[in-house]
């Protein structure tokens, strides 16, 4: 397994980038749930439609805190509507690639960060994001 | 990316132990010299069923049974499949009920759950907080159609000893075959088949630093089997296939030394493993310990550390050069919580967090203590992380 | 009782090849090296891994498959067992019927049998005079419900290499399964899966000088097939078990070197098993070779010495120091006249004085004229003895 | 298999006692078929109801040609009703044990032997041995 994992992912693994809680996020997400092993929670800070400070915390695998860790620098200083163009592709590439048991901890990491852009449009404008829902856990080949 | 720490401390004997060196150097010798077939008629051929059918003996005598009993296999799996699948296809006329219990090997789970697609019913019995199949259940669950009871020694990932006489007692009472999965028990303890009374056991040489690709498959003088390998004649025609000769010299000679070091290993793992289940219950808050406290295997701690996740640990001690397992061995690719955990009644969050420590008899006290002053940072770390890790608690 | 002879020729190949000095060396270091669990997160876990994968290039590379198509196994009968019921298995909803050849070894003619009882039907192909499966013959037996052909490269007793590239093209043309018993073949003579278009492939390490215990299943990409050994997530899920590590390391080994080192040993071969035929028909009196005269396996020499019987030439031949093999090397305590001699349409009393002479990369001229000088005087003592000798001709 | 072979049963194997044709015997038996793989025949010389004189012939494994040697034997100089009593456990006995799935080759000595009291009682007195019949190949195990 650990020969599985790129010095890429275990870079983020073992310095996990933006770990952390965050004083008054202006939006949170939270996904995942304890009995597949991993939940991810993020937190954003928004200024002017732009993602200004990320941090997130993790449950789960080096995969699961690698993929956490890599969304926080793709999204940092992205305005809301880039940060929703990313996708689980984006974050598998971003860590030069993940085992394929692992990618759901990619799905994970699209998810936990649209989960809090939902939640700060939820706050601001009073809608999610339109149509958005988090994957199917059944899809993430536990 | 290998791991530069200075201390290796492999604690993962329970997936596999390393051979021992008189073992290889027995394996060695008997691979260049007995490569004849044993089945023909020829000096070379002697030479071989000489080799087999000396560490047949010697298997044999490790577990009280005789050398017919001894049928070779190439993985406990094996053992597993054959001795269920197998017998239960033998007595399938008797009745179709068969008597297992949650928390056996996925070798033995699977087996059954393909029998039940073919009919046949299984009473998976549960195990108390500690992990101990109760007797009393085995007894109550025995119906008119029983024919089979399988049942596992010690499970790896609790290492819980389960009382194998007493149910062997009632099975026998009723005239049952009683299978039993001993792998992680079978030259480690005490085990005899005869005052077990068991029908079948399944026994493994890489548990007691034999080689992998070999294990054998005790079976009681008079129980009919379906052989599960076809072809040609050897095993006494239970077994098709050129038996593996590296490997049965190398089990022979691993049994040999079990039966002989067993004891000496017993009393130096024993205190090794408490002390290191008490440093664990005593520098990691809100660890628990899984399994039985002490009617337990030799060298087997395990436990829950809450709020993280098993492979993450895993990997943070590996990079200190810390062996150990997480969940179970055989299929931590699943990435599921462990069956057995979760049959003690642990959370299935909870259950993601369990760490098998697993030590062999070469360990000392400083690799335990290596592992105590290693794993307490390692914990600190990811609670930081971990959402779970509840806020009033701050990372400690 | 071994015997004292001072020439040692070992002629039983086709049963089992002595490891090369190489592979054992290979085998002593990674079986000291890989211990730790390949499942398991750890860098013991991984050096494990890398050795498997390693091994797992070399095997493909010998037959021109990718490693992720080779699933390790115990022996060439596990293969053929998990490519047979489990392909039939994976495919029966499409049909159930089976083509193989009247000369196939017992680990598929077993499977069949059990297949047939199952509900399947197969239809056993003859052979010509010469042992070879007309590949028009497997044209004509396809039917719409046929889903699987299962054939021998060359069978162990009579060594002629069959035409399973024709008949490839004529399967993979009507979208069957093919599936080719390659363990006499497989690491002998050339042999690539994409230009034979067989699905899957049976071969073992003991046939090209890697130990015994171990073999393979080639299982195309796409190939689906159920599991025979079921458990862990080893080999993909594919096979579950502790991978034989002293095993696989070894095969890895032997493979590298088979595809180095075959077209020298074949050279090396085909004139000392031509000079052994022709000396067996020139200095024997009512001999007859078995297979193909010219188109069979590079060491092997195989034939009937009439009015006598084979267990009885072995003996004798073994008092000289010569080990050969009379009819299946896997069955030979059946007692039973080979079926694959009889296919050929040989009579059962003949059937009963063949011999087969396999010959390793390491005979020489030498052992053949030793051959060739011991057994015509024993062949006259058994004649002498034999009522089925015909008097006429008195003893010779 | 070698090895499963006593000394006593190699010794007849490489040293067969009385093998070979006899000129006019007074009684022939013969034994065995060519599918199974083994053939006896024994040819026995009988003076005032003794067998003074005993051969045989036989195609087969180790264990028949020793199982014929031992008979010739055993029957050297008895009269024929203690000839009659031989049973193929005397062989196995006199071989000092055979291989389990050699046993067979032992009550085909037997057979061998009585077949040929069968042919001398027939030549002699008109009628064969009372109710005897050889064993079935069915029984040898084949
Ligand atoms: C053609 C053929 N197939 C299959 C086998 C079975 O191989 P194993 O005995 O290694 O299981 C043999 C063994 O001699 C063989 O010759
Ligand atoms: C209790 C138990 N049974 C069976 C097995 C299966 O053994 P193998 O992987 O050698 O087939 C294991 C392996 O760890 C085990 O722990």
């Amino acid at each position: 397994m650990v020969e599985q994992y790129n010095p890429t992912v275990m870079d983020h693994f073992m310095h996990p980038r933006n770990m952390g809680d965050m004083e008054n996020p202006d939006g949170v997400g939270h996904i995942g749930n304890p009995q597949c092993g991993d939940i991810m929670e993020m937190y954003i800070k928004v200024k002017d439609n732009v993602i200004i400070d990320v941090k997130f915390k993790t449950f789960g695998c080096g995969a699961a805190i690698a993929s956490s860790s890599i969304v926080t620098e793709l999204v940092k200083g992205k305005t809301i509507e880039e940060a929703l163009k990313i996708t689980n592709q984006q974050v598998v590439d971003a860590l030069g690639g993940l085992p394929p048991i692992k990618r759901h901890c990619s799905v994970l990491g699209e998810d936990a960060l649209k989960s809090a852009i939902d939640d700060y449009l939820k706050k601001t404008t009073g809608k999610g994001i339109e149509g958005w829902q988090p994957h199917e856990e059944e899809e993430h080949a536990h | 990316m290998p791991t530069e720490a200075k201390r290796k401390v492999y604690f993962d004997n329970m997936a596999n132990t390393p051979p021992d060196h008189r073992v290889i150097e027995t394996m060695l010798l008997q691979t260049k010299e007995a490569f004849g077939n044993p089945l023909n008629i020829h000096d070379f051929g002697e030479k071989t069923a000489e080799v087999i059918e000396s560490s047949r003996k010697n298997v044999a005598e490790l577990i009280g049974a005789t050398p017919a009993e001894i049928i070779f296999t190439s993985c406990g799996s094996e053992s597993n499949n054959f001795a269920i699948r197998g017998i239960a296809k033998a007595y399938e006329k008797k009745g179709k009920h068969i008597i297992s219990s949650a928390i056996e090997h996925f070798s033995v789970l699977q087996v059954l759950k393909a029998l039940e697609k073919e009919g046949f019913k299984v009473t998976y019995l549960p195990v108390d907080k500690n992990g101990v199949i109760n007797s009393q259940a085995v007894a109550k669950a025995i119906t008119p159609e029983t024919i089979l009871v399988t049942l596992t020694h010690a499970s790896n990932e609790i290492g819980t000893i389960e009382p194998i006489a007493e149910i062997g007692k009632i099975v026998k009472d009723k005239g049952i075959i009683f299978h039993v999965d001993a792998v992680q028990t079978a030259g480690t303890i005490p085990l005899n088949v005869a005052e077990f009374q068991v029908d079948a056991l399944t026994l493994s040489a890489n548990l007691f630093y034999g080689p992998t690709g070999i294990a054998a498959l005790y079976l009681k003088k008079g129980t009919r089997i379906v052989p599960f390998l076809v072809g040609g004649t050897q095993e006494e025609g239970k077994r098709a296939g050129t038996q593996n000769i590296p490997g049965i010299s190398g089990m022979g000679k691993a049994a040999e030394l079990a039966k002989q070091e067993m004891n000496a290993r017993s009393e130096k793992l024993i205190p090794l493993r408490d002390r290191l289940l008490k440093g664990l219950t005593e520098k990691i808050d809100d660890f628990f310990i899984t399994g039985h406290p002490t009617n337990r295997l030799p060298g087997h701690a395990s436990g829950v550390v809450k709020y993280i996740e098993g492979e993450s640990m895993s990997m943070l001690l590996n990079m200190e050069g810390i062996a150990v397992s997480t969940g179970s061995a055989c299929v931590s690719k699943a990435l599921k919580a462990s069956h057995v955990v979760l049959a003690l009644g642990v959370s299935p969050e909870d259950a993601h967090g369990s760490l098998v420590f697993s030590m062999g008899k070469d360990a000392s006290v400083e690799d335990v203590d290596y592992v105590l002053a290693k794993l307490p940072p390692i914990v600190k770390r990811l609670r930081e992380m971990s959402p779970l890790y509840p806020k009033k608690k701050g990372a400690k």
